[in-house]
């Protein structure tokens, strides 16, 4: 079983590229790899808690939760994060808050590594 | 002691999304990656400027001066500064009419010493060959 | 109508100007969209500048992108300022369109 | 004098779609127009307060916050931040909420409107 | 006693961006913006779909299912309830090879009275020439 | 190298994929990308599948657009899961690409 590096730069609601990213991670799991999932710009909005789920967006919260306890490991850019206001104390529990180099650190011993950037 | 080398391609122009500023602002971060790593153990990070990406090397970017916004420009200076190794695709800049001096090359004002490198894409294509990954903008 | 359309991209992926065919038709380049003012490949101007249209560029944008009056490849189009912008809405045309 | 109605739909870091909104508000306001300004979507990014400003980011809390102090009209679609975990006890001081409605309740008496949806 | 006409044009497909959804909810909140006006005031809005925005009104969208999101068919059909004025580009649809078959026409499980109506493009930029303003999306 | 990429537009502003030359490609269509397996514009294919390249289009994002196997207009193109994608990514490819 290997290492999935993804790091996503798009935004939650906006499009549908931080769906595909946990979707993917939830398929790389279930076939026993392990995921870390990095979000800068714009993806940095998944991290926010209490975001209320209606069915005209896509709300991720709930299985970013269940997977976060199945051991994926979730770290958003702290310099992208503050610059939207989105700071420490409204962070979902359990997503890391790093600054840019953590997503190299990851991609280290990756054996893959998709990183999600478009527009 | 391992090397992961991480090629970050930036396909695309600048400003209206921040994305080809982010490739330069984590290819950066490969400067003060050893935190997470093992002693010897290192990340390097190739910077290539392809496709309508290399209009994000004209130089004389007033980004500060109407946005209050660091430049493009000042981040590949700060690349050359840190010996990035930074690449501009040759057929790109003649598909456009640019020439070397009218894109970044050298920043002597932070004191890098290394420069811009404008190559075929061939090289660009080299280098995609040797990295262990690949990061599209 | 009297349209005012606001082109923020160099790649357009919207074929919409080729339909819009309005009474009077300015176009305004802005972000991105002022590369088709300056810029050609392989020695050709882009096609954006090809429709029958008062042509604008936002200077701010220009600047940003390290380009200036200098690098405008056309005299038709004219650059100018967000206040001008504000005028040209409100006294050329009636409506607006960013495509 | 007229009335000049903006709506915002694309995100305040990741395009320089709202920097060019508030630009426009404030040559607007400049010439005498009134002018209001609705966000939609990732646009909604504005009305967070406490944004940290790096020269990194665009930042416009200040600009926002001078052309309010001078009668621009902010206000943001509800649902779209709720839906992103931006709630009333973080929202910038002057900036309102309402449902979509309100976009088209502008419209009615505006004597232009630039609608900047795009991508 | 006063009417303002908007008009929605949607011209890239959906999904991928909210902004296709965001037409059609910003439409529909035509029905309820009395609040803001004087009596006998109002807002209508018309919906056109054209150039790739045709995509949008594929039947049987699975996005529920698949993305636990509205689908847009859902959209358009509250669109329809609410007698709104949908119109679909019929040159774009044949660029496509679609027809009336494969796209949202009605919606008489919402109990909507109305129809998709598909229509030449001059008869769009007939309607957009009626609009007191344009909302492209 | 082999490389898959990920295509997530219709309509593309990049052209990456016709400078790429690894020595073995997949191309997977997802997100508004997977038109280009199922649409054809004045009875065209998309040029998108004209590389030498194998294909894949993710399923679930067909169904979401109200689109299935039964639109797929070349068997080239293989019907997947994420949990093929990952598969690919792993067994098939050794770096990856999201264009």
């Amino acid at each position: 079983m290997g290492k999935l590096t993804i790091g996503c730069f798009a935004s939650l609601v906006g499009s549908t590229n931080l769906d595909f990213a946990v979707k993917l991670s939830a398929a790389a799991m279930e076939k026993g790899h392990k995921v870390d999932l990095w979000v800068s710009g714009n993806g940095t909005m998944i991290s926010i808690k209490d975001q209320r789920a209606f069915k005209d967006y896509s709300s991720l919260e709930k299985p970013l939760k269940e997977l976060m306890a199945k051991g994926l490991n979730v770290t958003a850019c702290e310099a992208c994060a503050e610059s939207r206001g989105y700071h420490a104390d409204h962070t979902l529990e359990g997503v890391k808050r790093f600054s840019m180099d953590w997503y190299l650190g990851s991609a280290f011993d990756a054996d893959r590594l998709l990183h999600i950037g478009g527009e | 002691m391992a090397t992961t080398k991480l090629g970050f391609v930036v396909t695309r122009p600048g400003y209206k999304s921040e994305n080809p500023k982010l490739a330069l602002t984590h290819a950066i971060a490969s400067q003060s990656v050893e935190i997470y790593l093992k002693d010897g153990d290192i990340v390097t990070a190739d910077i290539a400027f392809v496709g309508d990406g290399v209009l994000n090397c004209l130089k004389d970017q007033k980004a500060v001066e109407n946005y209050d916004l660091n430049s493009t420009e000042s981040h590949i200076k700060m690349s050359l500064l840190l010996d990035l190794n930074v690449l501009v695709c040759r057929e790109d800049l003649d598909r456009f009419g640019l020439s070397e001096k009218d894109i970044v090359i050298d920043a002597p004002e932070f004191g890098a010493e290394v420069e811009v490198k404008v190559v075929p894409y061939s090289e660009i294509s080299q280098m995609m060959e040797e990295m262990n990954h690949l990061l599209f903008f | 109508m009297k349209l005012v359309t606001f082109v923020s991209d160099y790649k357009m992926t919207v074929d919409t100007l080729d339909r819009l065919k309005p009474e009077k038709l300015g176009i305004i380049l802005v972000q991105n969209g002022v590369y088709h003012a300056t810029t050609k490949e392989n020695g050709k101007p882009s096609s954006m500048l090809n429709y029958s249209a008062n042509y604008y560029v936002l200077q701010e944008d220009l600047e940003t992108r390290g380009l200036s009056a200098a690098n405008v490849i056309d005299s038709k189009v004219k650059v100018i300022k967000f206040g001008d912008i504000v005028d040209l809405m409100f006294n050329e045309y009636d409506k607006t369109a960013w495509l």
